[in-house]
């Protein structure tokens, strides 16, 4: 697995061949990227800074794929993050997931995208026209991470 | 002594990002370390009430009122995650 | 919507910065790629050549993303699927899904997918070890069809 | 005349991958269509048997038994299909 907390920007086309490696038992590879949108609760955003816990991050990134690959056939992960000062537009979050049936690939990269909304320790804080503020947390992802525990 | 690590929203109002802290005897949870700062007042104590909704980890594990702190633990507090 | 029947292969940077189109309303973008294996029911694949049923492919195919896009909030989506003679490690068939919210472009994906496999006209025949053979129709895919009409 | 189209095995089976076809009298649903080949005995009575695991369209929209086929229509027959 791959786990990366970074400021620089990513191309899934690259990270897709990486995590491949050429490996032909591969049959599906689900991903996912998260990006900055340019409005939050009604109000403009102009831009988006991330603070992570380092350490603590990149552990319970792990820790998630490794819970994933417990509960599905997963060949292998990969999870980008970037942190910084982001702008609309800007990817945020690539997870990308490889299997032999593509069920699987969808279940793992689902389940690691909500556990990174409610479990890693990432904060935001947007700047809008309002002013700066932190993101709040949202009951929907909790809601999203729940179903998991079924 | 424990390192204490404060983050995002925390960070701010607490007005610092570490400390280091000497642990007093009787103090070995969580919810100890976290009595011990909020009584400290101000910020402190509003953003440390045991209503707040603030989360915590001792040695980068998440972790409850009841998890042990003993000396050379890493503990951080810090509002509820906003990643993805 | 974008439906292609390709020869050619894709790339999934390329296609998802086409589809996002600087649409600043987009947050998330979930994507799957079946690729080729190089071994299927116990023989070793050497080619798989796929052929299909010009015209009612691609109406099959805007038929699923429309379906999909009354099901959930759907920005954009985008199928690509490959067909003549592919050997392991190629990519098939690629599904991108933009969405506001990462719950309905997994969603929406994942149902794509699903009818591809079940309902539009393609239909594989594998070079194996054991000679050529057409690929049978699953009854896995059909029952990940089948949950979405519930 | 309606347009007939064969695909995948059963275009290898029955040795064609199309043909025009003028529809009898009496004959106004894809069952109608489908027992006329049939009845042509062999290959098409095999594969086009009510029992088979194969699938139609008419005019490239999945059909049933009971779907209508008039002149001009373009019929197609061809086995569960295994794209994705």
């Amino acid at each position: 697995m791959t786990v990366r907390v970074q400021e620089s920007d990513f191309d899934i086309s690259a990270e897709i061949a990486a995590l491949r490696a050429g490996n032909p038992k591969i049959g599906a590879i689900a991903s996912f990227i998260g990006v900055v949108r340019d409005l939050n609760e009604g109000d403009a955003v102009s831009t988006l800074t991330l603070e992570h816990y380092p350490g603590m991050t990149e552990k319970s990134i792990e820790d998630i794929i490794t819970q994933a690959r417990g509960r599905w056939q997963v060949m292998d992960a990969l999870v980008i993050h970037r942190i910084g000062t982001l702008k609309p537009l800007d990817q945020i979050v690539l997870v990308v997931v490889s299997s032999g049936h593509r069920g699987d690939a969808f279940a793992a990269c689902e389940f690691i995208m909500d556990y990174l909304k409610t479990r890693a320790p990432f904060w935001k804080k947007e700047q809008t026209s309002n002013g700066a503020r932190w993101v709040d947390a949202r009951a929907s992802d909790d809601a999203a991470a729940q179903r998991w525990r079924q | 002594m424990i390192t204490l690590l404060y983050f995002a929203r925390l960070r701010e109002a607490l007005g610092q990002s570490s400390e280091l802290l000497a642990l007093p005897n009787g103090v070995a949870t969580l919810d100890g370390v976290r009595a011990l700062l909020a009584a400290r007042g101000g910020a402190w104590a509003h953003e440390l009430a045991t209503g707040r909704a603030f989360r915590a980890a001792v040695n980068q594990a998440v972790a409850s009122g009841e998890t042990p702190v003993k000396d050379g633990d890493e503990v951080a507090f810090f509002p509820p995650v906003t990643g993805g």
